[in-house]
């Protein structure tokens, strides 16, 4: 319980930082915004007068932390603000993008779980076989593979050549296909690879060999004792994929024109559209430090050690 | 998406078309982009020689030099059901301007658009403004009924087609059966934005749409050979040049400017990188406009020897000159690599700078370049603005400037500022095509803009779909002639 | 000194550090060794690459365009008709210096971050590493494009928003070895002899803690140059005509259909360069590893009296 | 004579490392007849787990075993695995040293407990649903039964409560665990228990129950047992025979009785002659020079021949013979007839074997017994005391995150309660008491790492702070000893520049520093040669006396030591000690010394101070202490503590981390 409360106190803190990044993210750009946005919008440069007419409409005039106040008020009533062009809600914005994105995240996530976890077990169960070489090289290829080629290695395999699946967009399951297997792949590389060395250090513990000594078939040791302790940082870290994901999800989104969170965050920095980079920063930071919040309660009720101890971890 | 056809009829049509910039900020027509949707239409057409007609209204005169008087056609129904009236065209206008400042660019009074009676409505402008009716030829002024509501997405306007379903770019337009002229064959056209343009023309190939605007250069002739697909081409008003600010050292030096348009193979550039797809310029002014002068036009290069020489007697000194792109502009990319290497083949330096697209056109008006790789056109009829915003003093090139320093971009000066004036003012094409063509001329004597290519617009297609003629203003192509036998 | 002499003093000196129990493991290594070959090999061949090619990377033949992979040019040409190998190998130079250099300045940050961090303790720490979740709370990715986005591309603006976005994981693993290390008698038995703090830190905590971090450092090497490709990739990095990878890469997809090779060579070069550094460090980490298995019983053996 | 239930015979066991082959066990042979328990002993390290991990089958591929192991008439080390498995399920057991990591943490007692209930049951039943614990259904017997069996185990292993079954591993005390483990091995009913060191991570009280238990079942079972310590006292007490073994082979071999009071072989003399009991305190002790060989190195002739004072030419070359002892031992030594034939004396053989030389330049060994009667005379008050502790208290907070604070939920712990000690110059001071007391806590306190929370620290008359506060004369008269001898040296450094640290911070100059260091070395018994090594190529011993040297460095009036022989072998812990005596007596400095090891403090006290919970319980002359304690806390500590002279402490308890 205490546990609990001082783990929500410290995302609360962090939630609040997240907030002050985010908006002095915007803070940052070198050229004044009023003029960029307006020229953009109208095509020409715009006038003094309607400079500082934008600029007093959107409170740029006011003192730093006067706007940051007025803005972390505002979201925190879910007014995330308007996007600079076409005047679009961003919370609307981002709730119209997000599900793309969470169907992607999702599908990749389930890929790669469904390929690590067999994978590892067996490249640690046959340390040091072929399997093992074979496993640990596909995995290491894939963590050194850059997604957005991957990307275009299975657009032109699976939908130039193929033709079987369509190249962009979103909204069918074989839409998600190919952005799934390029995004959920790559994270794959990386669970099976601590599958793999999570298993082997719980192999080499006391207990298994007890397990062992006690008369248990080799894959009772693994399953019923080894894997069980070892999946636990794995739980963990899918959670911390979770990082991944989303910042993978911006690249393969672009590689497959998929509408989602990523494409409406490149498109909001290529057109410095504040308030929605602002948004989607915002969302990404606050999902991602909630996940891990999530995935450390969830730690801590798979692990007796942790979640009846009470200890730090 | 994918399955192009909802209702299974075999009808249906999907546009893949690139993303614009101004995407998402159509409020006032329901959110739907009033470009090539056909749900909207202004007061006056263009024919394809870029010259105004009349479309919803039948006639149009010039009261007295402020003011202008435009008859409304009398069938025309809203989608709604609705009569056209002349309050209606009011309103539309006054929504049109408040949420768009277009004030300043159709010259009219703040409160300058009124109903004389129910079929007519006359414009007050705030100077002489002899082309009104080019100028409110473009999208932005079709008529839109009050009723419109983004948020509901609720777009009625009085084209060919209405909306049947948005989410957010993309639309699904349906026929509209009671339009007073033309009722589309298809039985639905979908707009889906597709911003790669080698995805477009892979799901063209699928048969997921069938019909993509700009396809790559590349993939154009293996698309016309294939028996499934053809394309489709037409010349625009729009001419990519490098503007070049002679306000600038060295770039101030006129000699040197000549030199780099001499370096220049228009020729070589248009027929490799590309591919065909366009033309080579001559000016800054695409023939598709009235009152181009590209056949009166002196023709530089490519001469290298003479631009050595050029190089030689200017004052250049090694300085590193900076072409500014727009980063996400990938034939622009290739152009200004293009640029680059002749330039270093006479002997002078230069650096890519790329810019992402929002902040290119303030960097560009800054000054802060030496030469940008610009493409500017006109939308409407009237092409008047186009010139007057390039080359005068105080048009939005290089009017900040213009204002701050005293200097600007491309403006020549004085003479140059009433030549475009002149033209600007003049009643007659003829008179306009004199003063303008001038202008033309010192502007790519002065080489201020170095000519590139006149760009061409490629629309791929099923063989299936049959075309109508691709409007020079690409988006004002009328898809409500397409017809399609799925 | 002799020449001769100076000669064998270097040549012991290399044996030596041939010797060092750490090099020795790292050559028993076969992951490390063939990280290394791969990583030496890039960085040769960016070194020498003007000497290797006969082209210039920059050297434009329309007439050229869009050649497939041949002899002449084993990579085949782009749409301007350069030659793609010749332009990887010039992109090598860009590619890792950036690397290297990001990385340097990360490493750095981190480390003063996290020493000052663990060492001072108390609210100093509370904050810096408070400081550290909040970066942590987004994707690496996410921020640099947001900030690298912002301050506009170039590959300077690239570097530095991959710096500013990735130096927590340095401060972690610093921090918290300090802390570990700050309890360790070796360090306390040094407090007691009156040296003063800063000294401690150097002598003994900073040495310490160079292991992990070097394998960090080896580790993130590839991190940083797929992040940049990506950067680059999404048109944040570096400028034309500049062939760095990443933005070779991104010009080449619209190429795709009938140039795979100038989307297949820029990526294979990446996968080559981060395996190569992966490799590196794994196997430096392996080295390094107290627990790993033959150190392990070395130890123990060694230790009986 | 029947065949023997389990018997080894010339039993190898190689690990094949990256280089060069570590041989664990090499000829090793024994057996064991039903109900009898056979002890198998010697040094750490010398292969006595590699070779009960040879028995059980349970080596991996990294290890290449040979030899023979037949276990009732069945050749184990020919059987498939499967079947070799149900052996294991059936009729053999095994009982780990760390209790609690022998235990799936993220298991519960009962899951264990029924796992190894339905594997003795069903042997064959391997099925992975099973195996999972998925199916209890298929376990062919109702869970409630499966359920009161185990508690009856539980029962049978000293605990009572059901509501141990639902406990994990992390929420019992190391005893407990080693009961559970306990318990998990003898579900099958097993005829024979492997007992690899299983009470050697647990405190003295408990280590004496959990062996009375063993005793009891093998009693009641009749079960054999191979029971594997290093520690002689416990295994002459519980064992009817015993195997001694070195460098992988038995030296000697026999009746337990009969080898430990009348060792033939020169290494079993010098082990048992190490033993702490019966020794004066304060004088000399036997110990055994040199390390166990290489067991990367090939070796001919007798492993112990480099150690062995007897040793002759034909020993290093050539294997000795094994001699049949009378009493059906067996010994493994060519030598033995010049190796007198001495009396034996409780145990302790007043032999000439293994005394090592005084190091140069440290006191004669003689003047050493003057340490006795001082201590006899001194009372508790001391008059010039050069440490003085004056009501001191530690205070440790446990949770005072600003959370908690907010809440007023700040808790805290008192490691050091009030706690007023004085040490004489000169003298030495015990402090034993159980883990967790307080007593590293004192040390830290005197040393100034740590800051009293109320109370004075006092050393030579100046009250002292904490280290950034103390001047480099202060910090110059007291030099520390650290728990652990590897840990309190850097990894990085060489001796050389470990010991030069205090003397550089000192001020000292360069040529100054060299000529100490090598005085220093000589010192504690090494020499320049170990000066440019690093820590991870010294013995533990070596690595000891090297922080000894740094903590002497500037020749402190006062050294405290913490648990100077805790992670050290009983030969090792002879020579440490007997360095102690010399360096006090050639220094003329005090000690503070801190031990779990009553052996050593009492051997090495002039007054023992014990503590309890943060409290000084007791505090008097080290004789009158140790024969007449006031409390019932040092009679507890100290009847659990005789007759078993070698026990590690417990696993170093885990301080909660800061933040
Ligand atoms: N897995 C292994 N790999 C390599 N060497 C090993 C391994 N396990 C043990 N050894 C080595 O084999 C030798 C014997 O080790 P073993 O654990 O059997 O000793 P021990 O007598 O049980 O000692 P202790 O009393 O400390 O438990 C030692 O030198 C040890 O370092
Ligand atoms: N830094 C610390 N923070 C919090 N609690 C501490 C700290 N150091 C020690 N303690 C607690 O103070 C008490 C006394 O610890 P101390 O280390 O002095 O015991 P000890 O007698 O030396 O035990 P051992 O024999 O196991 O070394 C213990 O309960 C311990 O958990
Ligand atoms: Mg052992
Ligand atoms: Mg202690
Ligand atoms: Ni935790």
């Amino acid at each position: 319980m205490s546990y609990l409360l001082r783990r929500l106190a410290s995302s609360t803190v962090v939630l609040f930082g997240v907030t002050v990044l985010t908006f002095g993210l915007v803070h940052l750009t070198p050229g004044d915004p009023a003029r960029t946005v307006l020229a953009e919008r109208q095509g020409r440069q715009p006038s003094e007068a309607d400079v500082r007419e934008f600029r007093a409409e959107q409170g740029l005039n006011d003192p730093v932390p006067i706007q940051y106040g007025n803005w972390l008020g505002d979201v925190l009533r879910g007014d995330l603000g308007r996007s600079y062009y076409g005047d679009g809600d961003v919370l609307e914005l981002l709730l119209a993008y997000l599900p793309n994105t969470i169907e992607l995240a999702g599908a990749s996530i389930l890929i790669a779980v469904a390929i690590a976890i067999p994978a590892g077990v067996v490249s640690a169960v046959y340390r040091g076989t072929w399997i093992d070489y074979v496993s640990q090289g596909t995995s290491l290829i894939g963590v050194s593979m850059p997604n957005f080629w991957l990307g275009y290695l299975l657009i032109i395999g699976g939908a130039l050549r193929l033709g079987v699946f369509p190249v962009y967009g979103a909204g069918t399951l074989a839409h998600l296909v190919l952005p799934a297997i390029t995004l959920g792949t790559g994270m794959a590389a990386v669970l099976t690879r601590l599958v793999r060395s999570s298993l082997l250090e719980t192999l080499e513990e006391p207990y298994v060999d007890a397990a062992r000594a006690r008369g248990l078939a080799e894959r009772g040791v693994v399953t019923a004792h080894a894997l069980r302790t070892a999946l636990l940082p794995v739980v963990t870290m899918i959670g911390l994929q979770l990082g991944y994901v989303l910042g993978g999800a911006v690249v393969v989104e672009v590689v497959f024109q998929r509408p989602g969170l990523g494409t409406l965050l490149v498109d909001a920095v290529f057109a410095r559209d504040f308030p929605v980079i602002q948004g989607v920063t915002l969302l990404v930071g606050a999902t991602f430090v909630l996940v891990n919040l999530l995935t450390d309660l969830a730690y801590h009720r798979l692990d007796p050690r942790v979640s009846l101890g009470g200890g730090r971890a | 998406l994918g399955d192009s056809d909802p209702s299974g009829d075999g009808e249906s049509v999907t546009v893949a078309r690139p993303q614009s910039s101004q995407d998402g900020e159509w409020d006032v027509y329901g959110g739907v982009i009033p470009y090539f949707t056909g749900v909207f239409e202004p007061l006056v057409g263009t024919n394809h020689e870029m010259e105004p007609e009349p479309l919803l209204a039948t006639d149009w005169m010039r009261e007295d030099e402020y003011t202008w008087r435009f008859d409304l056609r009398e069938d025309v129904t809203f989608h709604n059901e609705a009569a056209l009236t002349a309050d209606t065209v009011v309103d539309s206008f006054q929504a049109i301007i408040d949420d768009r400042s277009a004030t300043g660019w159709i010259n009219v009074e703040p409160d300058g658009v009124s109903a004389i009676d129910d079929t007519t409505v006359e414009f007050e402008t705030i100077e002489p403004f002899p082309s009104l009716p080019g100028t409110i030829s473009h999208n932005y002024f079709g008529v839109v009924h009050p009723d419109t509501e983004a948020d509901d997405d609720v777009a009625i306007g009085t084209g060919p087609f209405q909306l049947e379903e948005r989410n957010g770019d993309d639309v699904t337009l349906a026929p509209y059966e009671d339009h007073w002229d033309t009722v589309p064959s298809v039985e639905r056209l979908s707009f889906e934005v597709v911003s790669d343009a080698t995805t477009r023309v892979t799901a063209l190939e699928g048969d997921d749409v069938q019909v993509a605007i700009d396809p790559p250069r590349n993939t154009v002739s293996g698309l016309d050979s294939s028996a499934e697909t053809a394309t489709a081409s037409q010349r625009t008003p729009r001419t990519c040049f490098g503007g070049v600010n002679i306000y600038k050292e060295p770039t101030d030096d006129a000699t040197l400017r000549q030199a780099l348009a001499y370096a220049i193979d228009q020729e070589q550039l248009v027929e490799t990188i590309l591919e065909g797809v366009g033309d080579p310029a001559r000016g800054p002014i695409s023939p598709e406009i009235p009152w181009s002068s590209h056949d009166d036009l002196p023709a530089f290069g490519p001469d290298h020897d003479r631009a050595r020489d050029l190089v030689a007697d200017s004052s250049y000194d090694g300085e590193t000159l900076t072409i500014l792109i727009d980063g996400s502009e990938p034939d622009d990319r290739n152009v200004a690599e293009r640029l680059q290497y002749q330039f270093e083949e006479i002997g002078v330096d230069s650096e890519i700078r790329s810019v992402e697209s929002a902040a290119f056109y303030e960097t560009f008006t800054d000054g802060d370049a030496h030469v940008s790789i610009v493409t500017l056109g006109s939308n409407s009829a009237a092409a008047d603005y186009l010139i007057r915003a390039m080359f005068h003093s105080e048009g939005s090139d290089n009017e900040q400037r213009y204002e701050s320093e005293g200097t600007g971009v491309m403006n020549l000066g004085a003479e140059v500022d009433a030549l475009i004036e002149e033209g600007y003012f003049a009643e007659s094409l003829e008179d306009k095509r004199e003063a303008y063509g001038e202008v033309q001329r010192r502007v790519v004597e002065e080489a201020v803009a170095l000519p590139l290519y006149y760009v061409e617009y490629v629309l791929a297609h099923r063989e299936a779909v049959s075309l109508p003629d691709l409007h020079p203003i690409n988006p004002m192509t009328d898809y409500a002639h397409l017809e399609y036998e799925g | 000194m002799s020449v001769t002499g100076v000669l064998a003093n270097r040549r012991s000196a290399l044996a030596a550090i041939l010797e060092h129990p750490t090099i020795r493991a790292l050559r028993r290594n076969p992951s490390a060794v063939a990280g290394g070959l791969v990583v030496a090999t890039i960085t040769v061949l960016a070194i020498v690459g003007p000497v290797l090619t006969p082209y210039d990377p920059n050297a434009q033949h329309l007439g050229n365009r869009l050649q497939g992979p041949s002899l002449a040019h084993p990579f085949g040409t782009d749409q301007l008709g350069r030659d793609v190998a010749t332009r990887l190998l010039y992109g090598a130079r860009i590619t890792l210096g950036l690397a290297v250099l990001v990385t340097a300045v990360r490493l750095t940050i981190g480390v003063v971050v996290g020493l000052i961090a663990g060492y001072c303790g108390g609210w100093v720490d509370e904050a810096l590493m408070r400081l550290v979740d909040v970066l942590l709370a987004f994707p690496g990715i996410v921020l640099a494009l947001v900030v690298a986005g912002i301050l506009g591309p170039s590959l300077t603006n690239l570097a530095l928003a991959l710096a500013v976005v990735g130096w927590t994981r340095y401060a972690r693993v610093v921090r918290s070895s300090v802390l570990e290390m700050r309890e360790r008698p070796f360090v306390q038995a040094s407090r007691l002899t009156g040296a003063p703090r800063r000294r401690v830190l150097r002598r003994h905590v900073l040495p310490n803690v160079a292991g992990p971090v070097v394998v960090l450092a080896t580790l993130d090497l590839g991190g940083v140059i797929l992040a940049a490709a990506g950067l680059s990739f999404l048109g944040l990095g570096a400028q034309p005509p500049a062939p760095e990878w990443g933005t070779m890469l991104s010009t080449g997809r619209h190429h795709l259909r009938e140039a795979s090779w100038l989307v297949n060579a820029p990526g294979l070069a990446i996968v080559v360069a981060v395996l190569g550094t992966n490799l590196l460090g794994d196997g430096l980490r392996d080295a390094l590893d107290p627990n790993d298995r033959t150190e392990r019983s070395g130890r123990e053996v060694s230790r009986r009296d | 004579m029947t065949d023997p239930l389990l018997s080894v015979d010339d039993l190898a066991v190689r690990f094949e490392t990256g280089t060069e082959p570590v041989r664990a066990v090499d000829g090793l042979s024994l057996s064991v007849e039903a109900g009898e328990t056979v002890g198998l002993i010697g040094e750490s390290g010398c292969g006595k787990s590699a070779a009960v991990r040879a028995i059980a089958g349970l080596h991996g591929d990294t290890a290449r075993v040979d030899g023979a192991v037949t276990f009732d008439g069945i050749d184990l080390r020919s059987l498939s695995d499967e079947r070799l498995r149900r052996i294991r399920a059936t009729r053999l057991s095994t009982i780990f040293q760390d209790p609690a990591a022998t235990l799936t943490p993220t298991r519960s007692v009962r899951f264990h407990l029924e796992e190894a209930l339905r594997l003795a049951d069903r042997p064959d039943d391997g099925s992975l649903r099973a195996a999972l614990g998925l199916s209890r259904r298929d376990w062919g017997e109702p869970s409630r039964t499966r359920r009161e069996r185990a508690l009856a185990l539980l029962e049978q292993v000293g605990l009572d409560d059901p509501d141990y079954l639902d406990r994990y591993p992390h929420e019992l005390s190391g005893g407990e665990a080693q009961r559970v483990s306990i318990a998990t091995a003898l579900a099958s009913d097993p005829d024979l228990l492997l007992a690899d060191e299983p009470t050697t991570a647990l405190d003295a009280t408990t280590r004496e129950a959990i062996l009375d238990l063993l005793d009891d079942l093998v009693a009641e079972r009749d079960l054999a047992t191979v029971l594997v310590s290093h520690d002689l006292g416990l295994v002459g007490e519980r064992c009817d025979r015993v195997v001694v073994a070195y460098a992988g082979e038995v030296m000697e071999a026999g009746p337990a009785d009969r080898v430990l009071e009348s060792p033939r072989h020169p290494y079993t003399r010098a082990l048992l002659a190490c033993r702490l009991e019966g020794t004066t305190p304060g004088d000399r002790l036997p110990t055994v020079d040199g390390t166990l060989p290489d067991p990367t190195a090939e070796t001919t002739g007798c492993p112990f021949a480099a150690r062995c004072v007897h040793a002759t030419e034909s020993c290093r070359t050539t294997a000795p013979p094994t001699v049949d002892r009378e009493d059906g031992g067996r010994v493994r030594c060519g030598e033995l007839e010049s190796i007198a034939a001495v009396s034996v004396d409780g145990g302790r053989v007043a032999d000439d074997i293994g005394s090592r030389p005084s190091p140069p330049g440290s006191p004669n060994v003689d003047t050493l017994g003057s340490n006795a009667p001082a201590s006899a005379a001194s009372t508790d008050p001391v008059d010039d005391p050069i440490l003085e502790l004056r009501d001191v208290s530690k205070r440790y907070p446990i949770d005072d995150s600003w959370l908690a604070r907010l809440r007023g939920r700040d808790r805290y712990t008192n490691a050091v309660d009030d706690v007023s000690l004085a040490v004489d110059r000169g003298e030495t001071l015990g402090i034993v008491g159980e883990s967790g007391a307080g007593k590293s806590t004192v040390i830290d306190l005197v040393t100034g790492l740590e800051s009293a929370t109320t109370g004075e620290v006092v050393v030579d008359g100046e009250t002292l702070g904490t280290v950034d506060d103390r001047s480099r004369d202060q910090l110059a008269a007291i030099g520390r000893l650290f728990q652990h001898p590897q840990s309190s040296l850097d990894p990085r450094q060489r001796v050389r520049t470990a010991i030069d640290e205090p003397l550089l911070e000192a001020g000292w100059e360069r040529d100054r520093r060299r000529e100490r260091i090598s005085a220093l070395l000589s010192l504690v018994g090494l020499d320049d040669r170990h000066a440019d090594r690093r820590p991870h190529q010294l013995s533990g011993g070596q690595c000891q006396r090297i922080a000894l040297a740094r903590a002497i460095a500037l020749e402190p009036a006062l050294v405290v030591l913490d648990e100077p022989t805790a992670a050290l072998d009983v030969s090792v812990r002879a020579q440490v000690c007997n360095l102690l005596l010399d360096l006090q007596a050639g220094l003329d400095c005090a000690f503070v010394l801190v031990s779990h090891d009553l052996g050593v403090v009492r051997h090495l006290a002039d007054r023992i101070a014990v503590m309890r919970d943060g409290q000084v319980v007791e505090s008097g002359a080290a004789e009158r202490l140790c024969t007449d304690p006031a409390t019932a806390y040092t009679e507890t500590l100290l009847s659990a503590a005789t007759g078993i002279g070698e026990t590690e402490p417990t696993a170093d308890h885990q301080r909660p981390s800061q933040l």
